[in-house]
């Protein structure tokens, strides 16, 4: 008989203990999770914007954007939505529950290539998990990168994902020269309206797009890097565009379906004709510069 | 004036469908017994009308869960004799094997899971199993066995959908039939089990009367296919007279329709069959037969629980006899040519409760003109009624909750199957 | 490439003796005009002039419905599964399928293994057999009418037995094992191979024009053509089942009535079903069958995994229910 | 975790879902013990009128009776399953909906122009209250049945299918019935989970599981139909016979009521 060495098990997931667990809204939590396998930890290298597939036995998995980052991934957050059967079943999880996670996977952003560039993070809503990632590796390795500015949009101060940390940064952020726009769509969010009060030329009642009234933003050696609901590209872009951003200066992350995450299964593959890609392997950071070449991506 | 007293059992538990029993007793009369149906009606008449012969049998098995092969036969049967298409040898095998498991399942169902926990004082099999763990299983098992046959000759354990008009769509391989077999072989003690269990629960009396019997005439053998009716009276009749035997009339005591045969109510089911046709049993089942022939009077409807388990024996062994003339002539794929016509058929076969009749008339071009089913619940009801008037009268001075119990064994006694007396024509007052 | 000659007189011997590579799977008939590839343990069961099979031979790499995992939530264990053995012989496929798995081997070996399609990969035996176009095959178009490799061996019948091509070392162990049962190629042999081999290219009715069709179908992004063919497609997803190349899959998760052990099963999936293309939120980015049908076309037709993801087998036109013609889809789109 | 207390009733049907959960012998005993069974008339004459986790209904809505009963489980349930065809659609009953009046079934039927049973328009259960779960099928399917209860017991809800008996067809490799033999085979509108054992045993999928909701292109389905030679009550008929009360399918049964200006049933 022809036997075959052994290979690892793509699809096998490693067990990572949850070691905390922070609500942040009704259908929101953060997940802070370890790996129980020391092995694992020196192996998991990653970059913001890469994403794990994250399992629940009996039920399946979900990819997850790992929303922060340190050079030592012994933990890893995850900022993950309540929407359907895993997302659930994650969330009925107590610390001390297992999750089983396999990644990283994905390109990420290119932070090498961006260095000594100016960031605008542009975020709506949950886009803002894999921003943070960026954000935190920003912040972390302050002296490679020149300007950095965040537009943040989300529904109302209640739905605002990490508020205490956008928050400090919002006011103490000039002191590490990061810029933190917020924009909120509630009109009747009177704490919104305080922060108004209180930093009014930082933010702004309206969609994340109205931000763009409240600064200069240059595309001179600047790089955007946009995450939110598919239908905020659009908008975004086009105000990027109008500002003279070149396509290959922006920066978005995709979301499709994926049961493998590695380009197996199909799923998330976008695009027609010429141009047809993985969100999963390809992705799922592209540039605008994709995005027209590949219809269908956004 | 004599104060009224009410007797009512809401709703009869572990039978299937819904129905409630309600006794008026004035003084020592009794004034009114009821058993009343309050499952809605169906109206399956009416939904085939227009429909073409061939998605016929896919509607009309769904009248019941429980006995959906027979309903399946029946009136495959009723519009094989309308367009005259005579089955082969081989289908008629397959028939008589799935009929036969049919009964197994049901009796299993209805005398371990339904009935039993009246006799060894359990309120369900569930807790039954908690005590008697090894019999409930086996009893499971048998079950499954009978299952095994809806599986493999019709498609599945309920509506299966395999047996259609001219035979079978896919004939079952040798594999398979070996397969029901052996379930079969290991199911022979527990059948007996049942008739010993039976035997010992006693014969309770108190529903002891004269009772009519009516069934199929099988042929040669004990078996549930028949084309005429014999009845404990002596009369023989073809099927296509059942109106005759089931007048749906109105009777004197209840303002129901019931069945009856020349104005007396008549019983169906396992105990008729067995005494009407019990000469043509073989094997263990005749000597089991033999054996308790003192306990299986007319008299005592009651024992339908007894012939019941005498039958399971019986279509044990029946399924291995099948199964084995099956093999030894080798499976053929068959296919037959209908040709619809203009005709009446009735098909009747013996459900595991009873006679059951379909008939359908059809026009020139297959469609059904108007259809008719006869179920066998509906044709016991007026004997039930009988029976718990009976009841009723011997316990008059036992206390209400002695009588309810008494009066819910009978009903269960004949495995009423409720959801598919469609045409009792009961009102909910 | 080494060539050999099988007399028809030893082909029961050759069939038999595969025996020892595991279990022989080859076209079993199913139907009226359906093939199967089924396990097999003489060769008058097979009939190796089928067509095509319903479902491709991906089935042996990837199981239609298979578990993948065990899991034992208690102890925190996930335990992987093979279900079957992977040591196979697939006996009679066509040029068309083995390319097809050309495809399938870099989707599911290169970057990142697939470890249960690798173990049944490296352990199965291909067995390739000439065919005969029907109406429906356009491999010719497709450049996928003869393999020049991919497989173990390569069987082509001639007047008396085969022609064989050996395509691997493992075809080459299996020839050597057989010495006795081959023979050397005469020279009327190999005029035989050339005589038939062109006698088959002519057999081809069907022909589709590939020039510039990656850009026809961006082109067609707005064409009518996909409504018109979105109203007659039942969203079955029956062509992408029977596509040798397809190899979306889904996966779920089951427990046992035990609450603490279950599996994981994969199972063949199909972009032209709802769920397909369905995200978080309710958002579906392939919402109607406009965008599914669009969507398949322009996957068959792409470079993805650098070569033409479709082969010409003509299946999913053979197996629409609603009988709608690949190749008439994409004649539309290139405006022939 | 604490049994949850369950019901298992039945409105109108066969009673062949519920039957199916007994023909699940095997694991029956197993099964039943996780649970804290307080209302189970088919099978036990214990009954506590408490509060449940879960309720199990089978049957369609057909008379006032069952909705009364209905919206009483409703009351005192958690979570309320939908079991087979009937509780999720009406069922086979549902099949002349908006074609034959109640009376004139009565009529034809029992010989009389009164409603004496307080008939409803059979209809499932969601046409009235919110239903949690439907687990489809005419009758359910065992496998189907124990997963769902499985993932439950489990804390979750079921995946449940959402797409046709066509993909499990190919699944099982079976050939297809509508091409080879010409057979009116629903199954590509049909919600799979059965293993297309139609198809398997070389027959036309009738649709007992009902159609995909909200996907079936029913049109399709007619035209091919058509075009292999069924004419155009068959058809309807067909699809009716457990689809009736589904929009996809009433839409069928207008398209033809206005091509061929008639319908045999007004
Ligand atoms: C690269 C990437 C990164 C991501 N990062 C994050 C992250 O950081 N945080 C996060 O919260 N999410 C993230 N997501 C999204 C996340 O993966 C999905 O929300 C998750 O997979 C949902 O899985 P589920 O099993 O909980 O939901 P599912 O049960 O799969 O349902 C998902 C959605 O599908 C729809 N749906 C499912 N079944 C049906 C049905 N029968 N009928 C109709 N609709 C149905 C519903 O709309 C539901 O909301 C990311 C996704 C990608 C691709
Ligand atoms: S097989 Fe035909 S009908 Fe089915 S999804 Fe494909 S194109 Fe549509
Ligand atoms: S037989 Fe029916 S279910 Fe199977 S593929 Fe054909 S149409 Fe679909
Ligand atoms: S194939 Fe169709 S009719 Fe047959 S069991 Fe499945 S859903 Fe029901």
């Amino acid at each position: 008989m022809v036997r075959v060495e052994v290979i690892d098990n793509v699809l096998a997931p490693s067990p990572s203990r949850i070691i905390k667990i922070e609500k942040m809204t009704e259908i929101e939590r953060l997940f802070h999770v370890k790996f129980l396998s020391r092995d694992l930890v020196e192996r998991f290298v990653y970059r913001p914007g890469q994403f794990v597939e994250v399992g629940v036995t009996g039920v399946g998995e979900a990819p997850i954007s790992i929303c922060s980052w340190r050079e030592e991934p012994e933990i890893l957050e995850l900022c993950i939505r309540r929407v359907g059967r895993v997302t659930n079943a994650i969330h009925r999880l107590k610390e001390g529950d297992l999750l089983w996670i396999r990644g990283p996977y994905g390109n990420g952003f290119p932070m090498e290539e961006m260095e000594g560039s100016n960031l605008l993070l542009i975020a709506g809503g949950l886009g803002v998990a894999p921003l943070r990632a960026v954000l935190q590796y920003a912040l972390k390795n302050r002296e490679r990168y020149g300007e950095i500015t965040v537009f943040y949009g989300f529904k109302s101060y209640e739905l605002m994902l990490f508020r205490e940390e956008f928050l400090y940064l919002f006011r103490e952020g000039d002191e590490q020269k990061l810029r933190l726009y917020l924009s909120y769509e509630d009109q009747n969010d009177e704490k919104c309206k305080r922060l108004a009060e209180e930093r009014g030329e930082r933010i702004v009642q309206g969609v994340v797009t109205k931000l763009f009234e409240k600064t200069e933003i240059s595309p001179e050696n600047t790089y955007a890097i946009i995450c939110g609901p598919p239908i905020m590209y659009k908008f975004v872009v086009k105000e990027l565009i109008k500002r003279n951003f070149k396509p290959w200066q922006i920066y978005l992350t995709l979301e499709r379906r994926m049961r493998c995450g590695i380009g197996k299964c199909g799923h998330c593959i976008v695009g027609e004709g010429n141009s047809i890609k993985y969100v999963c392997k390809d992705g799922p950071v592209f540039t605008y510069w994709d995005a027209l070449n590949t219809k269908g991506m956004i | 004036m004599n104060r009224e007293r009410r007797i009512e059992i809401a709703e009869i538990t572990r039978v299937e469908g819904h129905g409630r029993v309600e006794v008026i007793i004035e003084g020592n009369r009794i004034r009114d017994v009821k058993m009343a149906i309050f499952e809605g009606p169906r109206f399956f008449e009416a939904l085939v009308e227009g429909v073409r012969y061939d998605i016929v049998p896919d509607i009309m098995r769904r009248i019941c869960g429980i006995c959906t092969a027979s309903h399946s036969l029946a009136s495959i049967r009723a519009i094989e004799k309308a367009f005259n298409i005579i089955p082969t040898k081989q289908t008629e095998l397959l028939r008589d094997l799935l009929i036969h498991g049919e009964v197994i399942e049901s009796h299993a169902l209805h005398l371990f899971m339904l009935a039993l926990p009246d006799y060894l004082g359990f309120p369900d099999v569930i807790r039954m199993a908690r005590k008697h763990p090894e019999m409930v299983k086996a009893a499971l098992m048998l079950k499954k066995a009978g299952n095994l046959v809806h599986n493999i000759v019709s498609g599945r354990e309920v509506h299966g959908m395999n047996d259609m008009i001219g035979g079978f769509s896919k004939v079952p391989n040798e594999e398979e039939l070996l397969k029901i077999r052996k379930a079969m072989e290991e199911s022979k003690r527990t059948a007996q089990l049942a008739v010993d269990l039976f035997v010992r629960a006693g014969t309770p009396k108190f529903v002891e009367s004269e009772n009519i019997l009516m069934a199929l005439d099988p042929g040669e053998k004990f078996g549930y296919i028949g084309d005429y009716v014999t009845i404990s009276t002596g009369d023989y009749y073809p099927v296509e007279e059942y109106e005759k035997l089931t007048n749906e009339k109105s009777v004197d005591y209840s303002h129901a329709r019931l069945s009856t045969y020349r104005g007396s109510p008549f019983m169906v089911g396992a105990l008729s069959r067995l005494l009407l046709n019990g000469k043509k049993l073989s094997g263990t089942a005749r000597e089991l037969f033999k054996e308790q022939k003192d306990l299986l009077t007319h008299r005592n409807s009651l024992m339908n629980n007894l012939a019941q388990s005498i039958e399971i024996v019986h279509c044990v062994e029946r399924c291995i006899e099948d199964i084995d003339a099956l093999l030894s002539t080798g499976l053929v794929d068959e296919v037959v040519e209908i040709e619809p016509r203009a005709r009446r058929g009735v098909g009747a076969v013996e459900a595991p409760r009873g006679v059951l009749y379909h008939d359908y008339t059809f026009d020139e071009d297959g469609r059904v003109v108007k259809a008719n089913v006869i179920t066998p619940t509906a044709q016991n009801m007026a004997n039930i009624e009988k029976d718990l008037r009976i009841a009723t009268q011997r316990l008059i001075n036992q206390p209400d909750e002695k009588i309810k119990r008494v009066l819910e064994q009978i009903v269960r006694a004949y495995d009423p199957c409720i959801s598919c007396s469609v045409h009792l024509m009961r009102i909910k007052s | 490439m080494m060539y050999l000659k099988l007399p028809r007189e030893d082909f029961d011997a050759f069939f038999k003796n595969l025996q020892e590579y595991g279990k022989i799977y080859g076209p079993v008939k199913a139907g009226s005009s359906a093939y199967n590839f089924k396990e097999v343990t003489t060769l008058d069961e097979m009939d190796l002039s089928y067509n095509r099979t319903i479902v491709p031979p991906k089935k042996f790499f990837v199981g239609l419905k298979e578990k993948i995992f065990e899991f034992d939530e208690k102890r925190a264990e996930f335990r992987e599964v093979i279900e079957d053995d992977p040591r196979k012989v697939i006996f009679g496929i066509h040029s068309c399928d083995i390319h097809a798995l050309k495809l399938l081997d870099k989707i599911y070996l290169e970057d990142m293994a697939d470890k249960y399609y690798l173990e049944r990969r490296r352990n199965a035996i291909l067995i390739g057999i000439d065919c005969h176009p029907d109406e429906h095959c356009f491999c010719k178009s497709m450049g996928t009418s003869y393999a020049t490799d991919g497989f173990d061996l390569f069987l082509h019948e001639i007047s008396d037995g085969f022609f064989v091509r050996v395509g691997s070392m493992k075809g080459h162990e299996i020839v050597a094992k057989n010495k006795g049962l081959f023979d050397p190629v005469g020279s009327e042999d190999i005029e035989e191979f050339k005589r038939s081999q062109k006698k088959r290219l002519d057999e081809f009715k069907l022909e589709l024009n590939l020039s510039g069709l990656q850009d026809m179908l961006e082109l067609a992004h707005n064409s009518q053509i996909w409504d018109e063919y979105a109203e007659k497609c039942l969203g079955c997803g029956t062509c992408n089942l029977v596509c040798p190349t397809c190899r979306c899959y889904d996966v779920i998760d089951f427990v046992n009535l035990d609450i603490t052990t279950g599996e994981r099963v994969r199972r063949w999936d199909s972009c032209m079903l709802r769920r397909h293309g369905l995200v978080a939120g309710g958002l579906n980015f392939r919402p109607t069958r406009v965008e599914r049908l669009r969507n398949r076309f322009n996957c068959k037709g792409s470079l993805l995994e650098g070569m033409l993801n479709c082969v010409g087998c003509g299946r999913c036109t053979v197996y629409c229910p609603a009988g709608i013609d690949y190749v008439e889809v994409l004649r539309k789109i290139a405006g022939d | 975790m604490e049994r949850p207390k369950i019901g298992v009733f039945s409105l109108t049907g066969c009673g062949g879902d519920q039957l199916m959960i007994l023909n699940l012998e095997d694991v029956l005993l197993d099964l039943l013990s996780y649970f804290d069974i307080k209302d189970f008339q088919e099978i036990s004459s214990f009954k506590e009128d408490s509060d449940l986790d879960i309720a199990f209904v089978e049957g369609s809505v057909s008379t006032k009776q069952d909705l009364r009963k209905l919206k009483e489980i409703r009351a005192r349930c958690k979570m309320l399953i939908a079991i087979g065809n009937c509780a999720i659609s009406g069922g086979i009953q549902a099949m002349k909906n908006g074609q034959m009046e109640i009376l004139e079934r009565m009529k034809r039927v029992y010989g009389i122009e009164e409603d004496i049973y307080g008939v409803l328009e059979p209809k499932g259960l969601s046409a009235y209250v919110k239903v949690d779960l439907e687990i489809p099928g005419c009758p359910i399917e065992k496998e189907e049945t124990l997963r769902a209860i499985t993932s439950i017991l489990h804390g979750d809800m079921p995946d449940q299918f959402d797409y046709p008996v066509c993909v499990e067809c190919k699944l099982k490799e079976y050939p297809c019935v509508l091409i080879e033999k010409n057979l009116p085979c629903l199954g590509p509108i049909i919600v799979a989970g059965c293993g297309a054992r139609c198809p398997g045993l070389g027959l036309p999928c009738i649709g007992c599981r009902g159609p995909i909701k909200e996907e079936a292109n029913a049109a399709a389905e007619l035209e091919v139909l058509l075009s292999k030679g069924y004419d155009e009550e068959h058809i309807v008929n067909l699809m009716r016979i457990f689809c009736a009360n589904f929009g996809e399918i009433k839409k069928i049964t207008e398209i033809i009521r206005r091509r061929s200006g008639k319908g045999r049933q007004e």
